[in-house]
């Protein structure tokens, strides 16, 4: 008994005095953010040089049918579901691609490297791809140009020399800007909110918050961060997580966010359940889908995503341009069948364009 | 609690003394009593450190948010007592979830999309019970198995999809009686319904006997395979509960595999004095630790536990109990 | 009979294994390749070396499912004793294994010294180790080695991939080791009766005390060879690993209660398993379908040594 | 009471495991109100044909008849409702359980609404317990908590509580102090006055002569003989079970006693070893008598190492020696073995040959790689020397009959060539043959000038082997009697002793 008195007492004061140490995000990489201007205002696009990679004796694929394998972080959840289908409808539209999904079933590095060897010996045409490490993935990616694949990826990027495009679908800053916008207008400049991540080892998940603490100190700098917690990739403890902060805050918390399809409808079931609709704002990334009863019912107002559905849709005709030779390095922009013309950003990304809000309106529009 | 049932054996035979009531209960109920004793003492210090801690919101989301973990604890006590285990659970109540959500939006009626999982969850753990009591496979062997089958099996039919639309008398989870969370009182009930039928019932004590000494059980005439081909079915019947409760709390059913459910929910039972050896324990300590977890979970929120530190503390508290009832068994023997 | 049994399930396992290998060539001519079988090896390395270790482990009754969480552990602090602390890369590398078997030492320590079930004592520490390599990692990733380390993980040897020549080592030595030196044997003693073994004289604590610093050591090396292999370090490295060991393990007929069990049969598992994984990709199934085949191929497979083994025991 | 109409019989049994016929044609019956001993050497088949009695086991061919009726008992719960209940040799009790649910798991009386009516469970238990004059046990204990003997009485309660007609008793007394017997015999008496048919398996003469109404004996197999107890003999019986006579139970080999091998000081662990003091010489047998929980296997335990002393000085061939492990203890050249075969002594379901090396296997490798010809050499060395009967030495033990069993735990450590050697209950559940063949072996290891410490349970053991005796009780040494001067009677009072009080 008295050991347990003694480690709770130590862990009791182990945590304490970290907390003061701690002041809102450190987590993410160490990579600089880049805060856009408060007022939207476009930064002037630097040209970048092509700093994509590519493919060794790639054989001439122009107008030929590409076997084409699309490999998102995992499978079996509802974003990767909408990329997928997006990838789907694009092949049946050019009929000149047989394209499938295989992705590992866990959000797992290795696993997903094991699937892409697998299909680098199998011999692909393309590769299309969600990383779930930039970096852990570059290496076969690499192997998969040296022998001759074409390589784009969405979502999630790897090394930028590891594969040839990349399809972004908003810039992090771009996110960032979209998230802490829409809370500052549901809680005013000065509310106090709190976030809801899956894990703070999750790349992009990461990246954006690490954008949105620099854009909210640069352009809100009196809206207070409380705190970020985990909560895997699970809905009841998404759930309990938001609770807890509910619980903890009361009215001090204004609003909350969620970084994952799975945290934004489990923190705005705890809004609604605590019966703090209208005085607890949630503001999240998540699809559609999981969205309506919330936004249906007036709890949530916004949604932030960008179409997964488009996202897929874009990677498949880049990887066809890119086959077909049409997509070179030092284009500009890429035709995208009927997204039209899309900009290419960064030297080797092709910027999908600004984030998708989904309101009550639209929601019920979308399926995914 | 009603008086109706006979108490167990408490008074001393004539003649003989016995310990006071409190020791008896430390002895017999040892690790349950560690267990509530860390929930109390967090309560205590945390509610120092931020009285908002125990306000009645924060006492539901800690009583309440996990009791879908330990009802299917209830049925892994059960499991781990006749010396098996079970590693598949959590990927079972994914696939039960879905099955009630499916249910729930195409159309059946809603009692049936409640009552269905728990009779599939029976059926499931029935074929898996068979094949440890019948075949003598090794239970970790069969269920690693199935935790492969179950898992890969939900990602190829569903895909992952969100279900939304759920009809509203259908999130049972969500609803009050007496006040009281549903969830709640579901943990509450089913733990002592559970508790008095493993103390009170024939098959409830021979669950200890397979458990305590297998050879003997067959000796005293205890058909062992049946009762352990019952056992997972019952376990798969509480699966079946807490996957209601888990496909109830919100409105909408992701239809994937809760992340390592089954450790904690295995965690949650041993922590709770379940001997792994088998034989002894009770599930009241499976449900004490199940909320100790969520204490601590909240607890670390509350005192501002760095984030990333949290998972180090969680391990850092569970190895302290660990050895905290290692320790109070060595000084009994 | 025991000695038999153990024959029956290998030699089963492996005309299974024979089988598998057979079809799956039929279904892609791409997967029966020198190139495609040296890459899988190359992918199998890191549940490898922590499978053997996992042996001796099992047949001693005991497991360790920490395994997973010293790996993300010693690849975080591989990383920040490099990056942080600034010690020279080799030197880091030496570093972070040691803590990797300290860690490993810390479980045997608790197992023994207090008496506590592995099972738990193993649990508990698998939520400690992850936990402390997220702190200590504040969910930052160390990327950017130099070349040279990339050797180990992505290089190659005489053709063959840098570290299969480990796995190939340590399964040899791990082989001899069990089979014909009084360790092994103390190993097999130990998992058939441990009282017996203790009073026979056998440093029964101390053996184990070894093997679970062993199995931490083993998890240290397969992790520097992962974050070699992939280039970068992360704190949810490893996650799930000692699942798939353990089935390796199992599949390869080590007993789950100890005393039985080779290294053969593990190297045979895990081929078997990588082999259908791989196999099955190429011949167009997805993932999700070759987990599904993967966990009946385990069940039915002791089943079926199961069967074979009653017959000819009774 | 004794009717003569058997209750329960048995005609041409017959049973083959694996092509083995370990039963052939056997006949047997017990009548109410007797008490039947079955004999028979480990292996004669006693044990299947108790089996068949319970249930356990399916007869090949033969027929069961119970009052008259013939029955098949396709399960345990057959025979239990036919009225025939077994008490087992290796107890088949519920640990973690309390005594009185022990005596009514599966079939508990109930309450109105199908509850465990636990009023009932724990006052019936009480008034079983009671009509076994055992009236110091808690109905409530733990039976972990229990000794064997009250676990014995427990397993006697709950036939009782099944209503039993035939009572099967599997060597009831064998892991039983004397003064347990004398009570257990008591019971047995008292059961039979109330018409219970009992089935009494032992190895041990006196109780059969002392009990028995009739006699069975069994030899590989096979039925030998069905007598009453009054027409025959010990010797008779003895000649009938190993099918050769054997000349006596006792071989006391002489031997000449040399110097000072071991010398302990006033040695303390634990409650149960207090101030231990003695000498032991080479070629010496010391016995040790006492009572279980005295503090004779405690003793043993601290001198191999496994609860290292916490006080007093230990002395090999004069020299201070600290023993912390069993490990240091065989390097001493001090062997032990352990009371309990099974769980300390053997790694059953290993070869003869890895159990025979397993003390000595540094001894048999060069580096850490075991010479697997040197060791089997000695397994078969070990075979031949001891007559272990086996197929072959990469038998598992399991499949061997005690006392081979415990012949292989002997070569195990003769291995180690000992200075000291410890036997703790050495010939506890072995047969009468391999029983002489263990006093022999002892013989000859006293003849080369190895001491050895006895402890024994059988004070006739005692008293028939040793040069000198120690006796335990409370953890201490109550009397130390040399070989002429021992009697039953001195022997018998000083295991009863009260902290020294009549230290000889």
């Amino acid at each position: 008994m008295g050991k347990i008195v003694l480690s709770a007492i130590l862990a009791l004061s182990f945590s304490t005095s970290l907390s003061h140490a701690q002041s809102t995000w450190t987590g993410g990489d160490d990579l600089p953010t880049s805060p856009l201007a408060c007022d939207g205002a476009a930064a002037a696009a630097a040209a970048f040089p092509y700093d994509g990679g590519e493919p060794t004796d790639a054989p001439d694929r122009k107008g030929k049918t590409l076997t084409v394998v699309d490999v998102p972080k995992l499978v079996g959840i509802g974003y990767f579901n909408a990329t997928s289908k997006g990838i789907a409808d694009a092949a049946a539209e050019m009929g000149t691609m047989n394209a499938k999904t295989d992705g590992p079933s866990r959000a797992n590095i290795d696993d997903q490297i094991t699937l892409i060897d697998n299909y680098i010996t199998s011999g692909v045409d393309g590769i299309l791809f969600a990383a779930n490490d930039p970096v852990a993935i570059s290496p076969v990616l690499k192997k998969a140009l040296a022998a001759g694949i074409n390589v784009v990826g969405y979502d999630a990027n790897s090394e930028p020399d590891a594969r040839q495009w990349f399809v972004n679908q908003a810039e992090f800053n771009g996110i960032a800007k979209s998230m802490v916008d829409a809370m500052a207008a549901e809680i005013g400049e000065d509310g106090a909110f709190a976030i809801v991540t899956s894990t703070f080892t999750t790349p992009n998940q990461a990246r954006w918050i690490a954008e949105m603490e620099a854009y909210q100190s640069e352009c809100y700098p009196n809206m207070k961060w409380l705190e970020t917690v985990e909560a895997q990739e699970d809905n009841i403890l998404s759930f309990n997580q938001a609770n807890t902060l509910i619980n903890k805050y009361g009215d001090e918390m204004k609003g909350i966010f969620g970084m994952t399809s799975v945290a934004t409808p489990a923190a705005a079931d705890a809004v609604t359940q605590a019966g703090q609709c209208g005085n607890v704002a949630v503001v999240g990334l998540a699809t559609p889908n999981a969205m309506k009863p919330y936004v249906a019912s007036d709890c949530v107002k916004s949604v932030v995503l960008w179409n997964p559905v488009d996202l897929g849709y874009a990677a498949a005709y880049v990887l066809r341009a890119v086959a077909d030779g049409t997509l070179e390095p030092g284009a500009t922009s890429v035709e995208a069948g009927k997204l039209g013309e899309l900009q290419v950003i960064n030297g080797s990304e092709i910027l999908l364009g600004a984030p998708f809000v989904f309101t009550k309106d639209n929601i019920n529009d979308f399926d995914f | 609690m009603s008086m109706a049932v006979n108490l167990p054996p408490i008074r001393p035979p004539t003649g003989q003394k016995r310990p006071g009531l409190l020791r008896r209960i430390f002895a017999e109920y040892g690790q349950e009593c560690v267990v509530l004793a860390a929930i109390v003492l967090l309560f205590v210090v945390v509610t120092l450190v931020n009285p908002r801690f125990i306000n009645a919101n924060n006492l539901v989301t800690i009583f309440s948010g996990n009791a879908y973990i330990a009802v299917a604890a209830i049925g892994m006590a059960m499991v781990i007592m006749t010396g098996n285990i079970d590693v598949s659970v959590g990927a079972l109540i994914g696939v039960l979830a879905t099955v009630a959500g499916t249910l729930a939006v195409s159309g059946y009626p809603i009692w049936f999309a409640l009552v269905a999982p728990i009779f599939v969850g029976m059926a499931v753990n029935t074929v898996i019970g068979v094949l440890v009591a019948y075949a003598k496979i090794p239970s970790i062997v069969v269920t690693l198995g199935a935790l492969s089958i179950l898992r890969g099996g939900l990602i190829s039919v569903t895909g992952g999809t969100w279900i939304s639309d759920l009809p509203p008398d259908f999130l049972i989870a969500q609803k009050r009686l007496l006040g009281l969370p549903v969830p709640f009182l579901f943990m509450i009930v089913l733990t002592i319904a559970a508790f008095l039928w493993m103390r009170y019932s024939a098959f409830g004590r021979s669950i200890y006997a397979i458990g305590g000494n297998p050879e003997a059980a067959v000796a005293t005439g205890i058909p062992v395979e049946r009762r352990l081909v019952s056992v997972f079915a019952i376990h798969g019947a509480f699966a079946g509960v807490a996957a209601i409760l888990f496909a109830t709390q919100l409105q909408v059913i992701q239809s994937t595999v809760p992340p390592n459910l089954e450790l904690t929910i295995i965690t949650a039972t041993v922590i709770g004095g379940v001997s792994i050896l088998g034989g002894s324990g009770t599930v009241i300590g499976s449900t004490l630790a199940t909320i100790l977890f969520a204490t601590i979970g909240s607890a670390l929120i509350f005192i501002n536990v760095s984030a990333y530190w949290l998972r180090a503390v969680i391990g850092l508290l569970i190895l302290a109990t660990v050895l905290a009832d290692m320790l109070r068994r060595h000084r009994r023997t | 009979m025991n000695l038999r049994a153990l024959i029956r399930h290998e030699t089963f396992l492996a005309l299974l294994l024979v089988l598998v290998l057979i079809v799956l060539s039929f279904q892609s001519d791409r997967f029966f390749t020198v190139s495609n079988l040296l890459n899988q090896g190359r992918l199998m390395t890191e549940i490898g070396l922590i499978a053997i270790a996992m042996t001796f482990v099992i047949a001693t009754g005991g497991i360790d499912l920490s395994v997973g969480s010293i790996l993300g552990l010693v690849a975080i602090l591989l990383g920040v004793f490099w990056q942080n602390v600034g010690l020279p890369l080799p030197m880091a590398i030496v570093a972070a294994i040691a803590a990797g078997t300290l860690a490993g030492f810390m479980n045997g320590f608790i197992i023994t010294r207090f008496r506590v079930p592995p099972l738990i004592a193993t649990l508990a520490t698998l939520a400690l180790y992850r936990g402390l390599a997220e702190g200590i990692s504040q969910a930052r990733s160390v990327r950017g080695y130099p070349d040279w380390f990339y050797v180990l993980g992505q290089g190659q040897v005489l053709g063959v991939p840098t570290q299969l020549w480990i796995l190939f080592a340590a399964a040899i030595i791990a082989a001899i080791i069990l089979a014909y030196t009084r360790w092994g044997r103390t190993v097999y003693a130990i998992g058939s009766n441990e009282v017996a073994s203790r009073f026979s004289g056998l440093s029964v604590e101390k053996t184990k005390l070894a093997l679970y610093t062993a199995s931490g050591f083993a998890a240290s090396l397969a992790a520097v060879i992962f974050v070699s292999r992939v280039s970068t370090t992360r704190s949810d490295m490893g996650t799930g690993i000692e699942l798939d060991a353990i089935t390796a393990v199992v599949l390869g007929g080590t007993s789950i209660f100890g005393g039985r069990g080779t290294i053969l049969g593990t190297i045979i598992g895990l081929c078997l398993i990588q082999a259908l994984k791989n196999g099955l990709s190429l011949a167009g199934v997805k993932g999700d379908g070759t987990i599904m085949l993967i966990g009946a191929v385990l069940i039915l497979a002791i089943l079926v040594s199961n069967i074979f083994g009653r017959s000819g025991s009774r | 009471m004794t009717s003569h109409e058997p209750f329960i019989s048995l005609s041409g049994m017959s049973k083959s495991f694996v092509g083995i016929r370990v039963l052939k044609d056997v006949d047997f019956d017990v009548r109410e109100g007797e008490v039947h001993a079955l004999l028979g050497e480990n292996g004669a088949g006693k044990s299947t044909l108790i089996k068949m009695m319970a249930g356990l086991y399916k007869p090949d061919s033969g027929a069961i008849t119970v009052n008259g009726e013939e029955m098949k008992f396709a399960a345990t719960g057959d025979a239990t409702a036919a009225g025939i209940a077994t008490v087992y040799q290796e107890l088949l009790l519920f640990p973690e359980l309390t005594v009185a649910e022990n005596v009514f798991l599966g079939h508990y009386p109930r309450t109105g609404a199908g509850w465990i009516d636990w009023a009932a469970v724990r006052a019936r238990t009480r008034e079983l317990l009671d009509q076994l004059d055992t009236h110091d046990l808690d109905v409530d204990a733990k039976v972990l908590t229990l000794s064997v003997a009250q676990r014995q009485r427990v397993e006697i309660a709950k036939a009782l509580s099944r209503n039993a007609r035939i009572l099967i008793m599997d060597e009831p007394t064998a892991s039983l102090v004397e003064s347990d017997v004398q009570r257990l015999m008591q019971v047995v008496r008292q059961l039979r006055e109330r018409g219970v048919g009992i089935v009494y398996v032992s190895h041990r003469m006196s109780e059969i002569f002392a009990l028995a109404d009739r006699v069975t004996v069994l030899r590989d197999g096979a039925h030998v003989a069905t007598c009453d107890i009054g027409e025959v003999n010990e010797q008779q019986l003895v000649s009938m079970m190993v099918g050769r006579p054997i000349d006596s139970l006792f071989p006391k080999a002489e031997a000449e006693i040399g110097e000072t091998v071991l010398e302990v000081k006033s040695l303390n662990h634990g409650r149960h070893v207090q101030d231990i003091s003695f000498r032991l010489r080479r070629g010496e047998i010391l016995g040790i008598a006492g009572l279980v929980g005295s503090g004779r296997t405690e003793l043993a335990l601290t001198l191999f190492g496994m609860t290292p002393a916490t006080s007093g000085e230990i002395l090999m061939e004069g020299v201070p020696v600290h023993i912390g492990s069993p490990r240091q203890a065989r390097d001493l050249g001090i062997a032990y073995v352990p009371e309990d075969r099974g769980l300390q002594g053997l790694v059953r379901p290993m070869a003869i040959r890895k159990n025979v090396s397993m003390a000595t296997i540094e001894k048999l490798s060069s580096g850490i790689f075991i010479r697997a010809r040197a060791e089997a050499d000695r397994a078969r060395e070990a075979v031949r020397r001891f007559g272990i009967r086996c197929r072959d030495i990469d038998q598992p033990v399991s499949e061997l009959s005690g006392g081979n069993q415990q012949k292989v735990v002997i070569a195990k450590w003769l291995e180690t060539e000992p200075k000291v050697l410890i036997l703790d209950e050495p010939t506890r559940g072995v047969d009468v043959g391999a029983k002489a063949e263990i006093h022999t072996i002892m013989g000859e290891l006293v003849k080369r000038g190895v001491a050895i410490l006895m402890i024994s349970s059988e004070l006739p053991e005692v008293l028939g082997m040793s040069d000198r005796m120690l006796v335990m009780s409370g953890g201490r040494v109550t009397a130390e009697i040399d070989r002429a001067e021992a009697t039953p009677e001195r022997v018998g009072a000083a295991m009863t002793a009260h902290r020294g009080a009549e230290a000889a």
